[in-house]
């Protein structure tokens, strides 16, 4: 679908812990195909100390609802903002943003791999490789139980494998410390990842070592969303990038932390 | 309906909404949004005779209702520009101007020569105002000799209109209006962004790779109205107001400190469509105060 | 508790919280709201020789996050702060500073001389960056030789602790900070208000009867930032950072740009008890970041 | 009662007409006196485009209660906001500011003359004048009889005359053209009005003429409402003086644009 902005209506404001929250966006119009790892740039109104735009991958579409939901994770004033926006309301949207993962020809062994709020883009990328028969893992990291407030979902997808900073919750440690990460990732034809840097790195760098093809979804600071400002540049080995419009999703051999 | 025509010097506009260097990309960017070939023109991103890759990783920091930038003039080049971009940007009906930067007064002088080749390209927009780059741009503009040895180098080479883009990072912004007039521009565009800094409390970090870089957004609108008000009582080419203009109201606000025409901004990352509502916004104030035209406005402040 | 006591050359803060002159009266008007011996200093309002009505009203316009005055130095002379304030203000316990202000060298130098006589006054701030008077005020402050000629005349014949108020209005901070530090300014303290100018496109005329204004309050942090770090660079006498501070974070950015001490200006209108939450604050993240001293913190940007 | 910040909570928000608000806030302290003429400050939260505070007169104080009421007419971005505040949420106030209406030492015949939005810092002088025996008249201009919404509460005090200038309502023109305003002016002792400005100077005209004592209550545009930022002046034959610290009640002949 081309990119547009419109006041999307709250239809549900899902608490899921105490800092997640699960909006559900109406559009008036009917939406045409959005594809997973796409981003929404929201609007806060309101607030005199949040100026920008919010960008939030858009974790799942409904099409017969015509709804996009986007997971936001509070972590300042926007998202603080936006978590608290009541049903009902309108909350001026700019969507859909961004490239998208690769979804493969032919159904592959795929695994996603997704830490704190990282895990949002992959929820709708789940949906779809399963949708299109690929064996699909999930692991996700996380530093407790408490915010691990989306595996139902993912199971409905895949299998899911987790890890907890603290032990609350499967492997004690990080995505990486997983079993998975280990002797059996060699079994997987392609691995997806988002969630904080130093995660995505790591597992690229393993994904390199084992010459798995491995997908990453880059958060940046954005001022557009769409290209315009050449703000929200990735170090990429044919230079600087727009993470908004070139990405989010990079290859990760073409960035240059992997080299 | 008023007449929003107007003309800045021999640059003819449909209406007096342009939208500024660096916040509308080449245009093609808006197609989704909106019909770019309603706007006055398009200024599009500062470009230089060579490549330049920008400026390093963070290069935005969000301030007090407006952002600070660093980007630094990343561009693939005017060659490129000419044989890559420019053939794109001839299905448009409206105004395109380059915005021209460079280190060296030959780095103007030779990007402006190949502007000058493009049949399209209605105008320069003579940036000596960058302040994002190690070497020249603002430099340029921030005192009166180096504006005079810049704008009349390239004045040789340039044979349309010549629009010069003064900064705001200056003692006396009417003196250094009067330089460029002298030297053969033939409209004065302000503001550039005003040099600031962000930092992070917390890491204790600068938020910007290069520490400071350019404020822009509605926060710096009274100083822009400040100086298009001050510059349109030193000299007597048009103006081009800039600086965080948001809607209509803004826009009439620099139509009567003295500007011809305006540029819209960081706007447009919020909204990529608010300069067609500002052009619908100045006809309904024009309408309502019943005037006829756009030139009825300019400079019309009552005292 | 952190140690929050700073010395600003030889003045002695039990805190780096100050209030900013034009923003907090003689401090008696904030009796009702909070215990004005809790603040490091006061500077109090703008004084000048001879008494001033200041500018005709309209002197205020609302802008983005910030606002405009132009109240130009109303006061009622120095005798009369001699005579008829300065004993009220003997029961505090802080820094008292005058802010002193003058249209010629002359005038400022009457002035210092009146106060130097206060025994409890620890130091003039010596305004030379009011934007909103005719003649004298940010004209001394936008050149070199200027600078030196009032900072050094004052200097002749004031004894006690001289910080130098600089205008942001400026194209390079950093030599005319240079200028007040060696004519023998103590310290320096920044930013004066931005001109700036407001218009209401209702009626067509500035909002100010002087049209243009002083700009204040969050639009102008990062420009204030910004000028404190180019400046801390550039002389070695402490700095007291000034612009948009509404909270503790602000204030720690100040430090870490290199101020010893912060003013807080227009975030007491909205807040009048805000200084203490902001010593408060201050206190809070030295601790949280395990610092003994708020000295640990003054430049310290990590790069 | 000396000047406070506090956090008053809304306890109820009428809607009296398209434009027009009363809010009763609640303090969680004693309230002390508060006297008729004085005003608060009120921060707008959530606004990006509304900064300073705004200033409203204190149309009554319920001492049982302890609360305040302000009458907000709608005509910016920050009565707007102020007026769709919810009943439970809480609004920053500073108050109580400025000096106040004088009250006579004996009971007198007074006018209180109103227009616009400046009718409501004469309503707890009406009350008070009341209270203390005076005999009160008063007489409101509007635009038309739908602005006219407090005449109810006004009549508990006195004897209320009315003009619109559209004839909806009460003599058709403006307060100056009023009946009372002629001859019978003579029987009063005192004029307090509140107003735009242009009826307050017509009012004071006459006063001045019949040699009437007049209190004027003046608007002004305020950054701090305490005396410190020296913005809102008026001039006096004694120069400047703050409207918000020396007013917002000026006894007419003190005023320049009197003379
Ligand atoms: C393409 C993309 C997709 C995203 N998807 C989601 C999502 O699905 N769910 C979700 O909760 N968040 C997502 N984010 C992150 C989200 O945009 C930020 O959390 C949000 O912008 C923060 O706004 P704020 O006003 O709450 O915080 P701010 O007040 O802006 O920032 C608070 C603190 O967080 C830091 N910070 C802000 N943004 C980022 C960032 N992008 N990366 C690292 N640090 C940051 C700031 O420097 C500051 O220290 C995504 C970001 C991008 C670029
Ligand atoms: C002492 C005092 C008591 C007041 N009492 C009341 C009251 O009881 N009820 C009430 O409704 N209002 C009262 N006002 C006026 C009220 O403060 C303003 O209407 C309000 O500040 C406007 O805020 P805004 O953000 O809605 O409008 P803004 O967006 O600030 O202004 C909208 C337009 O109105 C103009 N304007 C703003 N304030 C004033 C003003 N004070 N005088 C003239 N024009 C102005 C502006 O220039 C602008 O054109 C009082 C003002 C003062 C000083
Ligand atoms: C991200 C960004 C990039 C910019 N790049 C350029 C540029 O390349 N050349 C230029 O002359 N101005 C550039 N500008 C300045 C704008 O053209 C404009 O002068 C400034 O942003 C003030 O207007 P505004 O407040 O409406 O944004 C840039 C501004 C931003 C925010
Ligand atoms: C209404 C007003 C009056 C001021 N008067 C003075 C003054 O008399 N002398 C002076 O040096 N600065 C004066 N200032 C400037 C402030 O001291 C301060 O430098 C400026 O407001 C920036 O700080 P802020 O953004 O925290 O307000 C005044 C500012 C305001 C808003
Ligand atoms: S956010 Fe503007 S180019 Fe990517
Ligand atoms: S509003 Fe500040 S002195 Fe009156």
């Amino acid at each position: 679908m081309r990119k547009t902005v419109l006041n999307l209506k709250v239809i549900s404001n899902l608490q899921l812990n105490d800092d997640h929250h699960l909006l559900e966006l109406q559009s008036p119009d009917q939406l045409e195909t959005i594809n997973p790892g796409q981003f929404a740039n929201l609007l806060v109104d309101h607030s005199p100390s949040v100026f920008l735009r919010r960008p939030f991958s858009i974790y799942s579409v409904d099409y017969l609802n015509n709804t996009i939901s986007v997971f936001i994770k509070e972590i300042g004033d926007g998202t603080r903002a936006l978590g608290k926006t009541p049903v009902g309301s309108f909350i001026n949207t700019m969507f859909p943003l961004g490239n998208s993962f690769t979804i493969p020809d032919e159904p592959q062994r795929i695994l996603l791999i997704g830490g704190g709020s990282g895990v949002a883009s992959l929820m709708s990328l789940a949906q779809i490789l399963s949708k299109k028969s690929n064996e699909v893992s999930i692991l996700i990291g996380a530093r407790s139980a408490v915010d691990l407030v989306e595996l139902g979902h993912f199971s409905k997808y895949g299998t899911v494998y987790t890890t907890t900073e603290d032990g609350t919750l499967g492997t004690k440690g990080y995505v990486t410390n997983h079993l998975i990460m280990g002797d059996q990732l060699a079994q997987f034809d392609r691995i997806y990842t988002c969630g904080p840097e130093p995660m995505m790195k790591a597992v690229a760098l393993i994904a390199k070592e084992k010459a798995i093809i491995c997908e990453v979804s880059l958060e940046n600071s954005m001022a557009c969303g769409f290209g315009v400002c050449l703000c929200c540049i990735a170090e990429t080995i044919d230079g600087h990038k727009c993470v908004c419009t070139d990405g989010p999703v990079f290859n990760s051999t073409q960035l240059k932390w992997q080299i | 309906m008023a007449d929003l025509s107007i003309k800045v010097h021999n640059l003819e506009l449909k209406n007096p909404v342009m939208t500024a260097s660096g916040t509308f990309g080449y245009g093609l960017e808006f197609d989704d949004f909106m019909d770019v070939n309603l706007l006055g023109g398009i200024v599009v991103k500062g470009t230089t005779i060579h490549p330049r890759q920008g400026n390093a990783y963070p290069r935005m920091a969000e301030t007090a209702l407006g952002m600070l930038n660093s980007v630094g003039l990343q561009n693939k080049g005017a060659h490129y520009f000419a044989t890559d971009i420019y053939p794109k940007l001839t299905k448009y009906k409206t105004n395109i101007l380059v915005n021209v930067s460079g280190s060296t007064i030959e780095e103007y002088i030779a990007c402006a020569e190949i502007i000058n080749e493009l049949d399209l390209i209605t105008g320069i927009e003579l940036n000596i105002s960058c302040p994002n780059v190690k070497e020249g741009g603002m430099a340029f503009g921030t005192s009166c000799p180096s504006i005079e040895a810049v704008v009349s180098a390239v004045r040789k080479v340039y044979h349309k209109t010549m629009m010069v883009k003064l900064s705001p990072n200056v003692t006396n912004i009417g003196e250094l209006a009067k330089s460029a007039e002298f030297s053969g521009a033939d409209s004065l565009s302000l503001i550039n962004t005003l040099l600031g800094m962000a930092i992070d409390a917390e890491t204790r970090k600068p938020i910007l790779s290069t520490i400071t870089g350019g404020l822009s957004g509605p926060a710096i609108k009274p100083i822009a109205l400040r100086m298009v008000w001050e510059v349109s009582k030193a000299v007597s080419i048009p103006l081009v107001g800039i600086g965080g203009i948001m809607n209509a109201t803004d826009a009439i606000e620099f139509f009567l400190a003295g500007a011809s025409a305006i540029q819209v901004g960081t706007a447009n990352y919020l909204d990529p469509s608010v300069t067609i509502k500002i052009i619908d916004g100045i006809d309904s104030y024009l309408n309502r105060h019943k005037f006829n035209s756009i030139t009825d406005i300019i400079g019309g402040l009552h005292m």
